[in-house]
């Protein structure tokens, strides 16, 4: 599973959390190699569905081998027609699965205090962080943010004792990420929707602690086909570009996302022309 | 049985397609797609300049369907010659290059630019644009700006390279699109492109994409396709028809046929399935083996049974 | 909160209907179907004559749709009136009396039948028949033929009785046809009829409707049906607009109310599911009641929310 | 259930024979009212579905109650989508049914030899007939003709040893049908898609044995509503109508029936103009 393909799934188990399932799926190879910030896009339905497009998931856990191959587990959303569908499939039903695709975070040279945000189904990716960081000496703190963190919450309390959830006690993403940002924090990993992280970017940009943000965009084709997921972000010459979220992402570096921009086609975007909202 | 077919003097190795842009150009696409195996790849359509595209969203699920409003980003026709096209063209991939602008004279300047390129077998003109000189309706609407940039695209492009006009299935009138591109020189037509539609998302209030209103393609739109190509067939039945809307099976495609399709080509199904093209090819072939007259005696057969 | 809302200066009980065609004549539907809890039941389209109908295959199923051609069965108006209406008056039923004819002069007559007829609270016209002035095209096609349309069918109604049009979705600009209807005296427009689509039964070869082509319905058309919807209130705002055309549940409702529509009139959904236009009436009341300005609110709000 | 209504049944059990599937499902009431002939409508699929119609299905064995009320056993094509899904369902799945619907074949007055012909699924709509036509004194003999005709041939061999299936044996409907025509053969019931009965229904027609044939037509709604059942049917004043096979029907007596015209709407039928082909 090291390199992106198209196979065909097991789903060997489910349990529930809140408003989301955890489903475990078999891949018949080798998982562990699945890096931490890559997701797989997961066909949700049966030829009479009325549902057409695939639906990218967050890999949580992976395992190199089970009872099938290696296994990875998917949290899916129970309120959306497409993760109804997974969590509704029986024990070995077979699934069609693309991945593991996009680029993973990249982890630190030397060991630091990374303070983790994830909010809702996304805590997922920093699942496979978590243990990553810690492995290499890292001390990691989290907070999760949303209604429905538990699986999160699971794996944070496994790596870290510094773990604020959002139950009640946060007013805005904003103030939370801010209450956690002290001096020693050198790394901020972030997942989320673009709506949800673009409070956490816009605080972060230009405060000099380096952010990587994995973000959910509306995802179609997972293979850099159809541009459908394209959002602004600025490289290294300086020129924003709409840059395509399956293949260059999900792991932008938060700096270089135009974080005040997002759902538009800056003015200043290689390509826009003025009609452009 | 030969699965090799010559439309409008060009031979393509098989009737199945990728429509325009969804095998993107090429290069994106998991080796398991196999662009080679595929009749032609047709490109996303190519603009003058580089664009960036519309404000996203840029699509939402429909049932059995997809509306999409990307506006056409790209790097524009000098990034695609230098970069896209040879990589298509490596890969075996048999070429029609989509072209769209906002004016005639612009789609003659990329028709112009195309000519003598290495590898371009026919040039595809997307006519859903909207274009200036018409206060912002598609060409496709309407019979003499359609007529207009065929005849500018034609004039522009080599001899031997067909053209295809693409156009629109929720028009009034589509033969008269049809006959008037037929006029202006147009080789063959493809039909039909997505169908304008819009999606609401009632938990915001708002319109579900950034620019409103869309196009709508998949499944949904199969039978508004199959009465396109069955209404041009029977005014038009030597003209060559490249049919899109909803393929997904051998089925889909042999249906197309039998409308009076020549060859189909596969989009949306393309996006949750890359391998799709390849599927419907085989799936294609099969289905004609089982009856007389292979994949030829497919074409236009339900007319036949009709008018009988 | 009230569910009752004054459409061209008619009331009506609530804003959820059962469109044309799509609950017959009221009789053949089980009890729970429950007529008189719909804003209005609008009959299936009256002709001059009794019409017995296309032949079969009437009807196929597509991805997320269904396409029909039965050539406006019925017993005609005289049949109508002695027999059907009658009996939807009994029940409880709110009556929109829907008429299709083939040209201007019988629509008109048809009109003046339904005057001062006991319990037709209003009209509405079904121009997607095709008719003889125009070759056979449409009328809705048609900004002239739907105009003409309009204007003898408004002259021959009673002042009180309002008269709604029936557009379609697939027709170059619906906003000209729009515009000329009110022009002609049209107190609202109904958006939209079955698209015109086409199926083929690829184990047979042939077409899969007697008729060949007919029209498109279900959710498949709701994105063609919200925009039309959309541009029709962008360009007349204060036209009252009844939306069909895939509304399966109550948020399909609020979406077409967010578009731009007054009223919405459940139709293929009603095939399946007799009960569905009561339960889309009790969720989009649902919806209205957990968001600020109840139903009016909803009305046109995704043109605010863009425009603001 | 003696009344059309709607409800939801739960799926019980499926045995398989050969590409049909026959589904138990339970009422929750008192099914054994069913009547020989009629049939239920039954939703195939869920909200995420791309088919949208109901499917008819034959009312095959029907008992007045069994763990959870009465039951009836449907016959599902496993070739076709509708069918398919049903026999997917698993147990104790639900599933929206509306029937029984229909105006049932009626019984002859006195005890009298009838020929009962099935072809393929439409076997089931006998299996209750043959009971009630038994129980009454008649002797019945049966012509089981295509290729998944085992549901019928069961309750074939319960009430009858004259038996032929069509394995092979049988050139074609007509001369299978001619064949089985003694002088003892008083009333004929057929049941079969218009298509499979046309060629029964024109040789019986005129030869003076009462015909009652139980058709399968494309049926939508079931209630009347749409007129895509509709039929050329002959009425007892002599003039053609088109009739809905959903409620004047689905059994009709065979001398009724436009057979040569099936598919068409007859020149002299009410209503009709010429346009018609
Ligand atoms: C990299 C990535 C990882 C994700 N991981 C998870 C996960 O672990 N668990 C989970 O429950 N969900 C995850 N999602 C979101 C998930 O793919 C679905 O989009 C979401 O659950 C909504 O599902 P839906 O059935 O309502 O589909 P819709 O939101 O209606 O989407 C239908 C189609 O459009 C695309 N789309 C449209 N809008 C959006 C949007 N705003 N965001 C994403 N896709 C959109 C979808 O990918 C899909 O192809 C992830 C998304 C991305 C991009
Ligand atoms: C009274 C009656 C009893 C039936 N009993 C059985 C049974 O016991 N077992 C069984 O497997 N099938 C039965 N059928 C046929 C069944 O309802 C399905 O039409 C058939 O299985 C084909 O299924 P499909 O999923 O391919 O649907 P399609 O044939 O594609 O049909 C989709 C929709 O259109 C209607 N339709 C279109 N054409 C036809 C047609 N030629 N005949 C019937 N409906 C059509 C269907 O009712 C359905 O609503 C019966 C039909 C009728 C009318
Ligand atoms: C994501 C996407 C991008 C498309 N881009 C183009 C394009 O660049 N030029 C064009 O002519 N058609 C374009 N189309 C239309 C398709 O080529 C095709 O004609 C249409 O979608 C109907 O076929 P389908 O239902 O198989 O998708 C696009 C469609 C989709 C879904
Ligand atoms: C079976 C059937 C019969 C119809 N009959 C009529 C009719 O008589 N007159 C009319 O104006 N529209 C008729 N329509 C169109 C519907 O009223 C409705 O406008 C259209 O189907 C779109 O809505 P829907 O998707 O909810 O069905 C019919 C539609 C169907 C499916
Ligand atoms: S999802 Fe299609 S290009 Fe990214
Ligand atoms: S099935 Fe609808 S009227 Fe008979």
């Amino acid at each position: 599973m090291s390199q992106a393909g198209q196979w065909t799934a097991t789903v060997m188990a489910r349990r529930d959390t809140g408003d989301y399932a955890v489903v475990t799926l078999s891949a018949g190879t080798d998982t562990s190699t699945a890096r931490p910030g890559q997701f797989v896009s997961v066909k949700v339905a049966g030829p009479d569905s009325a549902l057409l497009l695939r639906r990218a998931m967050w890999i949580g856990e992976a395992t190199a081998s089970g009872r099938e191959g290696g296994t990875i587990e998917v949290v899916a959303d129970l309120r959306e027609p497409g993760g109804a569908w997974l969590a509704a499939q029986p024990q070995s039903a077979r699934v069609d699965v693309i991945g593991p695709l996009g680029r993973p975070f990249s982890l630190p040279r030397d060991p630091t205090t990374c303070l983790l945000i994830g909010f809702e189904t996304a805590t997922a990716a920093l699942v496979k962080l978590a243990e990553d960081l810690v492995s290499r000496g890292c001390r990691v703190r989290f907070l999760l943010l949303g209604q429905n963190v538990a699986y999160g919450a699971l794996t944070a309390r496994r790596f870290s004792s510094e773990i604020m959830d959002s139950s009640g006690r946060i007013t805005s993403p904003r103030d939370a990420t801010l209450s956690q940002l002290d001096d020693s924090v050198e790394v901020v990993y972030s997942a989320g929707t673009t709506e949800q992280l673009q409070p956490v970017g816009q605080i972060l940009m230009g405060k000099g602690v380096a952010h990587q943000a994995a973000v959910e965009t509306p995802l179609v084709c997972g293979s850099r086909t159809c541009t459908l997921c394209a959002l602004p972000v600025r490289g290294r010459d300086g020129v924003t570009r709409m840059v395509r979220a399956c293949t260059e992402g999900p792991v932008f570096q938060g700096d270089f996302v135009r974080w005040d921009d997002l759902g538009t086609v800056p003015g200043d975007c290689l390509g826009a022309s003025e009609e452009i909202r | 049985m030969t699965e090799d077919v010559v439309l409008a003097g060009q031979r393509f190795a098989n009737r199945v397609f990728a429509a325009a842009g969804c095998a993107g150009t090429g290069r994106e696409l998991p080796a398991q797609a196999n662009l080679a195996g595929l009749g032609a790849v047709i490109t996303r359509s190519i603009t003058p300049e580089a664009r960036a595209g519309l404000a996203a969203p840029r699509i939402a699920e429909t049932p059995s369907g997809l509306i999409n409003a990307l506006g056409l980003p790209g790097p524009g026709i000098e990034g695609f010659l230098a970069d896209e096209l040879p990589w298509l063209v490596d890969h075996g991939a048999a070429v029609i290059v989509s072209i769209a602008a906002e004016q005639a004279a612009d789609y003659a300047r990329l028709a112009q630019r195309l000519r003598q390129v290495e590898g371009v077998i026919a040039v595809e003109i997307n006519l859903s644009n909207p274009v200036t000189e018409s206060g912002r309706l598609p060409a496709a609407m309407d019979a003499g700006l359609a007529g207009g940039i065929v005849h500018a695209v034609r004039r522009n492009t080599a001899a031997g390279t067909p053209v295809f006009a693409k156009l629109s299935g929720d028009t009034t009138d589509i033969v008269s699109v049809a006959r008037a591109c037929v006029g202006a020189g147009a080789d063959g037509v493809s039909l039909i492109n997505a169908v304008r539609g819009m999606g609401i998302d009632a938990a915001t209030g708002k319109p579900a994409l950034g620019a409103w209103t869309g196009g709508l393609s998949g499944p949904a739109i199969k039978p508004i396709a199959l009465r396109a190509v069955w209404e041009v067939h029977a005014a038009l039945p030597d003209l060559p028809i490249i049919a899109s809307g909803g393929v997904r099976t051998g089925t889909d495609a042999a249906e197309m046929m039998m409308a009076g399709a020549s060859a189909v080509s596969v989009g949306t199904a393309l996006l949750s399935d890359p391998t799709a093209g390849i599927r419907v090819r085989e799936e294609l072939a099969g289905i004609a083996a089982r009856r007389e007259g292979g994949l030829q005696g497919l074409l236009g057969c339900a007319h036949q049974e009709v008018t009988a």
